[in-house]
């Protein structure tokens, strides 16, 4: 039951970034049919950043990781999901104080994230956005933490759950960003950042071998 | 997809650049494709409210296309449909200020309101005093506390043009801001598309639309609108975008308007007259006077074929602003 | 086909009517659809040298767009590709006449040159002197005493202002004529179409392009190119249509020239930017010097998506005449 | 072999309209593939006009209608073929100067026409345009007239070689008129103009009863 520390969080972004490459066109599919076909090339064009910049910088603790992937994607990928992911990833940052993170500490790092995307984006639950997503996904978490399990445990709970929780958002109708505007004809359709949402966990879960 | 381009990441960069060279006489840019943005040639107007608008590519003449003497002082292309990010947003206000502080003229797209917010805590912090305005003016989104509300669209072209003249004439931050939020409370608009855009890196079209349907109640980000219809003669087409803007404004007789037909890209300006005769022929029928008008592409939608519909309630103070000498690439009079 | 329209019988007496009306200090129209044409508000200048354009609809701006100060009288507009008729092309010279002779700016197309020298005649029967330039810079077709010879295309644009402002500036009518005639000797252009474009009592596209070529050397009738070819990127095309261009007018280092990038009505202009991007470098390359620029929608082939390159060999006369004060509801400055 | 008086000229010129109207988008088509898409419609609109002034005017005499559709057509078809059948017409109506055509006037009258397309267009036979369809016609109207035949044999021979002449058309690459700007795209189709010439004549000879 090994904590995730520096090793942990290189891996997942570099793994994320080839999620990301290797969904680039689904993800653009999904915002094409209830948004603006931009969703994938924003997350691509972010996490190829990012790798850019993980070879230059040094960094030595999982925070130094969220923080750096949390600048990058706030300074390249734009749009709604830039600034979200950006908050989300620098309030997680701020949350992985310690060198390694055990079950209670990546239950931390997803609160924290998801109270960013909330903050920034105000969605709610069923609104239809990523926060179906994290929402399950943080709680998941912290139910594994609170049942002692490990950290990776508690990412696998959490990917599983951002998973159902994407899923979750096909029947909806949108309340906040683009998809809000096709009202009912939102409905039927996956969104696309719950959907990148759980993605990137999965790879996170993955990556911590669980 | 066939458009004239070459690498689809570089599109905006070379169309920027070309758009510099072409209108140097207006125009200059940060030439740095990492924080990219256009300012006026001059640079900042010491002493003048700066005037900053910018947001995803794809709009054009939105935003670089107002950049110039009477209405915005700098504008920030972001990637096609992308809101740009806080950076190059940080970089335009700096070099928009003339000391007199800076407004920030937002569409209100989820992305757009998050970069811009960012990008004015970070001028904050440098001592530049930033406020915005929120272009909210399409009517085919219901407005509601719950959801991410109306959208930004032909209406941002008003906002600019009037904002930008009070800002000329030497109106202080908050006065400018005012003008601009009353030009934003007096406006609304209403779009159709005849035919769906291709996003350059997409490289597919937004949507699929069967030869005899339109969507009536899009957007500019070529997302499908809020309904289906079959292909209608443009009068039908008219009074379809035009009731619902009429009626949200709540129009009266004896009213002086400005009306907007504005193209989304693809479509002829013939077309647009079309429109603009029949929506005018309306609004006179309602007792309104159309005593400005504006017709062709002023914020489009790639390649799309479409048109909205635009009406501003003037009054003395914004008839004058608007009839103010603006001197851009895509707007010019009086100079 | 899928189109702002009414009654496609309609789509040109429609048009022009919203036209006037959102134009309507700077143009009034015949009223009559028997014998339609767009003239200055004022009426014909008194002293000055008339200046008549005209052709098919479909073209928009051209050449209605271009009627105000410091550039057309009058224009014509036919039926939509199709020449006007002598009868509107005479009533058009009789409302331009201001005493000192009219000069006919025709596209060399053999229904436009029939119709206005017919029109002439008539003219010249009622004592008004009138005479002709027939504009042909389309490098695309072989100039040959047995053939119809070049079309007239962006070229036109050119011969229209310059020789507009000639008139405005009090030249008489065979200075005026001289300076349209040198303006055309100096202009050179070529086009490509991505997609074709539907006349509206056709109801089909002029032509079917396969998803993946594109139509080189095409005029503005929709017509197909001189040849098909793959897609390619937009600065080896920008290639094809410079080339002939550049070859043909013979251009050497140390020239100035006026470069014009233009839309054929469906391609946004963010394209036409980066046309204009890699032309500009190519002529700098060449040691000219590209001391004016236009880039934009201004002589159309209805929502056909494509450009066509136009250069223009400047001298300090014909830079000084582009440059004077133009007012018109589709080029304007100066004033 | 009556000759061919008013009546003749009424019945044809209403049944050319008829044509017309019933092969204008065929001439649409024809002239989409090598030229600007708006033939049948030039002539539909010139024709209809043609039939709205025929209930006013009182025409009296061949020479009289041909000159009102001379007049008509060069007021309302715009574009090449309203100069060109314009021209065509009037020279035909001056030609027409008897109250009734025997197989010499008819003849006369189709010499006279061709020589105004041609003083206006410049055309020779070979350039792909109507000029292919009139001078073999006028050659077969003289050769009846030559060899004793009636009116209506003179019309109904001009029908043919038009009709001939049309078809010659298709292999041609044209010099004169816009198919000329495709150059060797030109061959294989259909010169509109020499169709809807061809499409005229017969009507001719079908109301001279040939
Ligand atoms: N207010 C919001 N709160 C949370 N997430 C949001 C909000 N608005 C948008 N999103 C998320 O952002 C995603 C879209 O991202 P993207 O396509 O990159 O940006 P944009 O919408 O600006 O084009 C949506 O699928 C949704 O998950
Ligand atoms: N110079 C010419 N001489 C004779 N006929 C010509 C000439 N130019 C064009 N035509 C005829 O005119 C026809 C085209 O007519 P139309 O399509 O109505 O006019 P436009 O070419 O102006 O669109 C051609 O098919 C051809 O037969
Ligand atoms: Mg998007
Ligand atoms: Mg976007
Ligand atoms: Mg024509
Ligand atoms: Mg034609």
């Amino acid at each position: 039951m090994a904590d995730l520390g520096i090793d942990w969080a290189l891996s997942w972004v570099r793994a994320a970034a080839a999620t990301v490459t290797e969904h680039r066109e689904h993800l653009l599919d999904l915002d094409r049919a209830i948004g603006d076909g931009d969703h994938g090339e924003n997350m691509y064009r972010g996490f190829t950043a990012v790798l850019g910049k993980l070879d230059a910088a040094e960094p030595s603790t999982v925070g130094d990781v969220l923080k750096l992937v949390a600048t990058t994607l706030m300074s390249t990928v734009g749009g709604a999901a830039g600034p979200l992911y950006g908050t989300a990833f620098l309030r997680g940052a701020k949350a992985a104080d310690t060198d390694a993170l055990d079950a209670a500490g990546v239950a931390a790092v997803l609160a924290a994230g998801l109270e960013g995307i909330v903050a920034r984006g105000k969605a709610e639950v069923g609104d239809k956005t990523m926060v179906d997503a994290w929402t399950p996904a943080a709680a998941a978490a912290q139910h594994v933490a609170d049942s002692g399990g490990s950290a990776a445990e508690a990412l696998r709970a959490a990917a599983d759950a951002a998973r159902a929780g994407a899923e979750s958002t096909d029947p909806l109708v949108a309340r906040k960003g683009r998809a809000s505007y096709l009202g009912e004809r939102s409905a039927g359709h996956r969104d696309p950042g719950a959907e990148s949402s759980a993605l990137l966990l999965e790879t996170a879960a993955s990556a911590a071998g669980a | 997809m066939k458009k004239l381009i070459n690498d689809p990441a570089d599109v905006v960069p070379e169309s920027v650049e070309g758009f510099v060279q072409a209108h140097a006489d207006i125009v200059t840019s940060s030439g740095d494709p990492e924080s990219l943005f256009v300012a006026r040639a001059g640079g900042a107007v010491s002493g003048k409210v700066g005037l900053v608008s910018g947001g995803g590519s794809g709009h054009e003449p939105l935003h670089a296309g107002y950049v110039g003497v009477g209405m915005l002082d700098a504008a920030v292309p972001g990637a096609v449909f992308t809101s740009p990010t806080p950076d190059p947003i940080l970089a335009a206000t700096q070099a928009a200020d003339g000391g007199a502080g800076v407004l920030h003229i937002v569409k209100n797209y989820t992305g757009d309101v998050l970069n811009f917010e960012t990008a004015a805590e970070l001028a904050d912090a440098e001592d530049i005093a930033v406020k915005a305005v929120v272009v909210n003016d399409d009517v085919a989104v219901e407005d509601s506390l719950y959801t991410a509300g109306r959208r930004g669209v032909g209406g941002t072209v008003m906002v600019e043009k009037i904002a930008g003249a009070a800002a000329e004439r030497g109106d202080d931050l908050d006065t400018v801001l005012a003008i601009a939020t009353h030009v934003n409370d007096n406006v609304r608009s209403m779009g159709v598309a005849l035919t769906a855009c291709t996003v350059p890196h997409a490289g597919k079209p937004s949507f699929d639309l069967p030869e005899d349907e339109i969507e009536i109640g899009i957007g500019i980000h070529g997302e499908p609108g809020r309904r289906r219809i079959k292909a209608a003669p443009a009068d039908e087409i008219t009074d379809m975008l035009l009731d619902p803007v009429i009626d949200d404004l709540g129009l009266s007789s004896g009213e002086q308007v400005l009306l907007f037909v504005n193209g989304m890209g693809g479509t002829p300006s013939s077309e647009l007259y079309i429109v603009y005769r029949h929506a005018r022929a309306r609004l006179e029928a309602l007792g309104a006077t159309v005593a400005r008008s504006l017709v062709g592409n002023y914020i489009t939608s790639l390649e799309m074929q479409g048109a909205s519909i635009t009406v501003l309630r003037l009054d003395d103070e914004t008839t004058r602003l608007w009839d103010a000498p603006v001197h851009t690439a895509a707007l010019r009079w009086g100079v």
